[in-house]
């Protein structure tokens, strides 16, 4: 599907686009039900999308590939990335920081009730031992949740803490009541802990620029 | 000034120890659980109240009692001069809670466990005693609404003017600056919950306007009594019509 | 320029019950329909020229710049945002709306305090043209701030008590909503439409659109429109004074002509802007 | 808030459907109104106006005070509203602010008419005692005790029955001051004057549910709508006043039909209201 | 600083500003060590700044000022008054600094920013204590009648070094500014409308010749991060909110230290670091001097 420069048709909120019953609507287009036409719903690229050879619908797509899409919003079954915040005895709360890959403008909360921990024994999981503030989460949203926040889980094997910092708070956060021995896991820099459900660990990322 | 004339008369007309004309008036507001005006001469009240319902702040919740609130409000035109005042100022915050507390102490909060009954009460016009009026109007909505109480609780203020003790003051006779006592009591149990005085009294004469309190106390509750034996009549009536919404009225 | 009403009637001792004859009406209009000059010599029908610019302001999501005349607008876009604490649960997004004022915006200076009557109208005219199922939950701020109000000339009011409350050019909320609307479009929240908006004051037999402060105070009668000129539906409408049906008529058509138009350049301002950005 | 299941929702739609709404009746027909006048005994005049379980008061207070600078031939109109706790627990504190404000707001729209004067129920420029010096402000209180439904139309309404119980005092100017002087004024405490509220328009909100519209929702069905229309019209079919409240978009045309509607069953209104005016007059002077 | 190889797996699925947004410190961190940030500046040069006068045609005075993307705009208004006994031949300054909640997603209606009143007072402490505006020129006639001059400066956007922006905003408001005639009717100071400027004879405009301010010496300011041991000139709000050891330098146009503020922060300022940014405001003076000119010439043209 390349789009050919002449093609590049430019249209805002509003714009006809076509009649429901020769185009469906893609991305940033909806259809009107009181008369049957479809509109833009966003400032972009018009772009025409032929459908696949097979589908029954031989209806092509038209979309509107946003030239600014708003900040991701997290969804229920996005994979977010997340901050602990604050954890206590029946959930842990975390700050939502990205969606997918992209990073949000501003953070959304979420949190970790234990049930969602994990997925096997999830009657013996401690909140304690699993989550710190600070670590650094990956998790998927299980629902939009209440008012405050958005239900996350880390209940997969390719969920879980992905990275926790010992920088300058490293002493403060190695004297822990509970377990004095998990020191022997940190690393100077970046150490991972306590893997949820599974053995696999994985790192954190850093990118290189340029 | 003069507050009672040599043929002891005071300025509306009344005995010292006369009330003003009562009127009450139940289920005015659909919506609520219970509720109810009530008249004191020109004093009028509307009291309505919710509950005993889910407790709408968490953090508020007791397990072994039910959460009492109560808000007061004055409309603007309730009094003479006309006014718009922010709500909750310092007067409104005081009186509700006097509201609350008394209502609070009466009300069977035990069977309630876990949940949250709002008494909120309207002035619509003041003219004087509109503590005791409220009491009287959030009792009767608390009846209405039905919820379990150790007794009814019934207000009434009683002053002293011009070496007299004065039942039930109109707002000139409150606002001359003496001595105001406002007694709430259950009048069955015959205890006093509520007494309120700011001013400086001898013992003794305090004691005359107390019992003057007392008996005006009696009287709102022997009116409040009929009322609510009427509108028991009332119910049964209107269970056989089937018919749901009703509305009573009743002079004293 | 216009001078104050002359006194028409001898003042009266007392109070009156209202004399059905007498009708007050502004000196202007005095004869039949005289030349009345608009104090910017525009046509009657003719509206100040209007100026959009989206990204006014870097740290919003969205942004946009009117300009129509005298009054200029900022209107930022927040969000889509986690809502405040203490807001319900809800299955759709949210739209919260700010209209507030700079204490130089009118004539005389003012507290530059927030005008809750035209957030209110402001989020009523824009409600009905954004698709807030695509955001469920979360909240889409609208902040607008009116650096000048469309009060060309000193106008002099001596005294703002209570009972002056809707003493703003109502002038200034058509371009506010309109200008919100730009902004929303350029944070790419998803909209059904644009939403373009313009009022008409009356004046005798006269309708003029697009009125400045000086006009609306004289005005017998007052039309807003807010509207999505391509699905041609009206969001919001407000109407003060006394109209015919078909002098109502007439004003609503004049104002949907208007706001069409209005739609056109609000468009091509987008377009210049994702134009700008593809290149 | 209403809470309804989608049953007693679709319910409710369909009943507006086939013109006979839940409580029985039809679109077009507002529910039983009671009118009591002089029901605040400290104010000029006031009314207190019942519609099914919707019950407002309103109240009129004159004071004198002095003619804005931009009019000095006018004397002045506030119309403010309260939300009282007791209708609704959720406006309790600054909880029924929102709502108040929007009442007051479009309230001043549809009864307060233009900049001028032309279309106002209430002429301003009688108002006046001594032009630029002394003229009367009227401040309008309206109070929602109970709401059902349609607090719009049930204020304005209380508003224009209050305003024909409204007695102000006949006030004697002293003799003719110095130009810059306040002149000493002289109310009367016998001598009252009425108000001619043949003018005052009322106020029908056209609530639209599905394909329809409806009169005098109640508070069910107006969780179900999709946008409303009040339209204030006068005794001369003229349009005094409208606001759109929110909601989604409407076609020009359909705006015009409700205007068309609203005219019909505002005149039906208007007979109503007079006649339940007049009678509560009757009733406050009998006892 | 060595970095596990094991994070190249994950790099692939994570955007740049993603990165930004979980480790913002080491992510400036490996910037400053190329010495660059990360919108291409070197360390010690400010944003791009522009001036333009006469923003705002209801006020008296006024100008938009931009530093990058902060923008703030700032109007005089004059009005008059009667001066107060201890000082009766001196006119009066009112500044206020609003940030209203379009400048930033921090600010919401009805919740005042912190920053604002903190910026309101160091404007107004450092424009008095500058002597930039002798308050003597206000006075129009002595124990009777002076100017009140309100100075109200909006944050339009906020992206760091808002006292900046702001004083820059407000000097450059200072300079448009057109003093209104007024004249004397009866004793009372009547202000005279523009239309009636020329044609009206019979009152005598009392400050004909006072239609401008005479500035003293200008104060401009720059704001630097100390982070270790780097000095970052002029800071956006992202740099402002990671590393927070702040330094504002405000020095007249002849050089002359006006103040310096450093409010806390975790880093401990050497002398030889203030110093350096001293050396650094000065460099950024001579810009700003010379933008301001720029810009009043060019009102003048026009």
């Amino acid at each position: 599907m390349v789009v050919k420069e002449e093609e590049m048709v430019l249209v805002t909120p509003g714009e006809v686009l076509g009649k429901a019953t020769e185009v469906k609507a893609g991305k940033g287009a909806y259809v009107a039900k009181h008369n049957g036409l479809v509109y833009a719903s966003l400032t972009g690229l018009l772009r025409t999308l032929s459908p696949p050879p097979d589908s029954p619908d031989q209806r092509p797509t038209v979309e509107v590939t946003g030239h600014k899409a708003h900040g991701p919003v997290p969804e229920p079954g996005s994979v977010v990335i997340a901050r602990v915040t604050k954890v206590m005895t029946r959930m842990a709360s975390a700050d939502i920081m990205c969606v997918g890959a992209k990073s949000v403008r501003e953070k959304f909360s979420g949190i970790i009730r234990q049930q969602d921990v994990r997925a096997t024994e999830i009657d013996k999981v401690d909140m304690h031992l699993s989550f710190r503030p600070g670590d650094i989460v990956r998790a998927s949203v299980l629902s939009l949740g209440d008012a405050r926040a958005y239900f996350l889980s880390t209940a997969k094997n390719d969920l879980g803490v992905v990275s926790a910092e010992s920088t300058a708070g490293k002493l403060v956060y190695c004297i822990s009541k509970y377990d004095l021995n998990i020191i022997l896991f940190y690393s100077f820099w970046i150490f991972c802990i306590l893997q949820i459900a599974s053995n696999i660990i994985s790192f954190i990322t850093l990118f290189k620029f340029s | 000034m003069e507050f009672v004339s040599p043929e002891g008369l005071r300025l509306d007309g009344r005995r010292p120890t006369e009330m003003r004309q009562l009127r009450a008036e139940i289920g005015n507001v659909a919506k609520a659980d219970g509720s109810a005006v009530f008249e004191m001469g020109n004093t009028k009240v509307i009291a309505a109240v919710y509950g005993p319902r889910e407790v709408q702040n968490k953090s508020q919740q007791m397990s072994d009692q039910a959460l009492v609130r109560c808000e007061y409000s004055m409309a603007n035109f309730s009094t003479g001069d006309r006014m718009r005042k922010p709500k909750g100022d310092r007067r409104s915050t005081e009186i509700s809670l006097v509201i609350r507390q008394t209502m609070e102490a009466c009300i069977l909060t035990h069977l309630m466990p876990r949940s949250q009954i709002d008494i909120f009460v309207q002035v619509l016009q003041a003219d004087g005693g509109t503590r005791s009026a409220c009491i009287n109007a959030a009792t009767l909505a608390l009846q209405d609404a039905g919820i379990p109480m150790r007794d009814i609780v019934t207000s009434c203020s009683a002053g002293y003017l011009n070496s007299t003790p004065l039942l039930d003051l109109n707002y000139v006779e409150d606002s001359a600056g003496g001595p105001d006592v406002t007694v709430g009591i259950l009048p069955t149990l015959d205890k006093v919950t509520l007494l309120q005085m700011d001013a400086k009294l001898p013992t003794n004469t305090f004691e005359d306007v107390m019992q003057l309190a007392i008996e005006g106390c009696k009287a709102v509750a022997n009116y409040i009594r009929e009322v609510r034996k009427f509108l028991l009549i009332a119910v049964d009536i209107v269970g056989l019509c089937l018919v749901i919404k009703f509305r009573i009225t009743f002079v004293f | 320029m216009a001078a104050k009403p002359s006194t028409t009637t001898t003042a009266k001792a007392t109070y009156s019950p209202i004399d059905p004859t007498r009708k007050t009406r502004p000196p202007i209009f005095s004869g039949s329909d005289v030349d009345w000059l608009r104090p910017d010599s525009r046509g009657f029908h003719q509206c100040r020229p209007a100026f959009f610019r989206t990204g006014a302001v870097n740290s919003a999501s969205g942004s946009a710049y009117a300009e129509f005349g005298n009054t200029k607008v900022i209107v930022s876009v927040f969000g889509p945002r986690e809502s405040k604490k203490a807001m319900m649960y809800s299955n759709i997004g949210r739209l919260n709306c700010n209209v507030s004022y700079t204490t130089f915006a009118t004539p005389i200076r003012g507290q530059g305090s927030d005008h809750k009557d035209f957030s209110s109208m402001l989020h009523k005219a824009l409600e009905g043209a954004i698709i807030l199922e695509t955001f469920p939950k979360t909240t889409v701020d609208v902040f607008a701030l009116v650096l000048e109000s469309g009060g060309s000339i000193r106008f002099l009011v001596k005294q703002v008590d209570e009972l002056d409350t809707l003493w703003f050019a109502v002038g200034d909320l058509p371009v506010v909503i309109s200008c919100a609307s730009v902004a929303l479009a350029d944070a790419g929240i998803m909209m059904y439409d644009l939403v373009a908006s313009v009022s008409v004051s009356c004046l005798g037999k006269n309708l003029l659109i697009d009125p400045v402060l000086e006009e609306e105070s004289y005005q017998d009668g007052s039309l807003m429109i807010a509207c999505m000129p391509s699905r041609y539906e009206v969001t919001q409408l407000t109407v003060t004074g006394e109209w015919s049906t078909p002098h109502f008529n007439e004003a609503m058509q004049l104002c949907l002509d208007a706001s069409a138009k209005l739609g056109k350049i609000m468009r091509s301002c987008l377009k210049e802007a994702a134009s700008d950005e593809q290149e | 808030m209403v809470g309804l299941s989608e049953g007693e929702q679709e319910f409710i739609k369909g009943g507006i459907a086939q013109d006979l709404r839940s409580d029985g009746r039809k679109r077009y027909t507002y529910r039983p109104i009671y009118v009591e006048t002089g029901v605040i005994p400290q104010a000029n005049g006031s009314a207190r106006v019942r519609m099914g379980s919707t019950d407002v008061i309103a109240s009129v207070k004159a004071e004198l005070g002095r003619p804005s600078a931009m009019q000095p031939d006018k004397g002045k109109v506030a119309i403010f509203v309260d939300c009282s706790p007791t209708a609704e627990p959720t406006f309790e504190g600054r909880g029924g602010e929102e709502l108040s404000a929007e009442l007051s707001s479009a309230l001043q729209h549809c009864l307060l008419g233009g900049k001028s004067g032309a279309g106002a129920g209430i002429d301003l420029s009688s108002l006046v005692v001594v032009e630029g010096k002394v003229c009367w402000d009227l401040y309008i209180d309206g109070l929602v005790i109970s709401s059902d439904g349609n607090l719009l139309d049930a204020l304005g309404a209380a508003i224009k029955a209050a305003l024909s119980n409204t007695g102000i005092p006949s006030v004697h100017v002293a003799a003719e001051a110095a130009s810059d002087e306040q002149p000493e004024v002289d109310i009367s405490d016998e001598e009252f004057l009425q108000f001619d509220t043949s003018g005052v328009p009322v106020i029908t909100t056209l609530t639209k549910v599905g394909k329809h519209y409806i009169v005098d929702a109640t508070l069910e069905e107006e969780s179900q709508m999709s946008s409303a229309v009040s339209i204030s019209i006068n005794r001369q079919g003229h349009i005094c006043g409208m606001i759109k409240r929110g909601g989604v978009g409407l076609d020009p045309s359909v705006i015009l039909d409700m205007i068309s509607v609203a005219n019909f069953v505002s005149r039906q209104l208007m007979d109503k209201l007079d006649s339940e005016i007049a009678a509560a007059d009757a009733d406050e002077d009998e006892s | 600083m060595g970095l596990p190889n094991a994070s190249e797996d994950l790099s692939s699925e994570m955007e740049v500003d993603a990165f930004r947004r979980l480790f913002p410190l080491r992510y400036f961190e490996r910037h400053l060590a190329e010495s660059i940030r990360p919108d291409a500046r070197s360390l010690s040069r400010a944003r791009n700044t522009t001036i333009s006068m006469g923003a705002v045609a209801s006020a008296d005075g006024s100008a938009l000022a931009k530093i990058g993307s902060t923008t703030m705009l700032a109007a005089i208004k004059m009005e008059v008054m009667t001066p107060s006994l201890e000082s009766p031949d001196e006119g009066c300054v009112s500044i206020d600094f609003h940030m209203p909640p379009i400048c930033s997603p921090l600010v919401r209606p009805g919740r005042p920013a912190e920053a604002a009143p903190v910026v309101a007072k160091q404007l107004s402490d450092t424009i008095s204590s500058s002597g930039m505006i002798n308050l003597k020129e206000l006075s129009l006639v002595g124990g009777k009648a002076a100017w009140m001059v309100y100075l109200d400066i909006y944050c339009l956007d906020a992206d760091g070094a808002l006292f900046d922006a702001a004083l820059l905003s407000a000097v450059a408001a200072f300079s448009n500014l057109q003093i209104p005639t007024v004249s004397l009717d009866d004793g009372k100071i009547v202000m005279l409308p523009e239309e009636q400027k020329e044609e009206n004879s019979e009152k005598e405009p009392v400050n004909k010749e006072k239609r401008k301010l005479t500035l003293g010496g200008i104060p401009f300011s720059l704001t630097c991060i100390l982070h270790k041991n780097y000095i970052l000139a002029d800071p956006t709000s992202e740099e402002e909110s990671i590393m927070e050891t702040l330094v504002t330098v405000v020095l007249d146009s002849s050089n002359q230290l006006v103040s310096l503020y450093k409010p806390g922060g975790a880093v401990l300022a050497y002398t030889s670091a203030v110093q350096d940014c001293i050396a650094l405001t000065r460099q950024r003076v001579k810009e700003l001097h010379q933008i301001l000119e720029e810009a009043i010439s060019g009102m003048e043209i026009d």
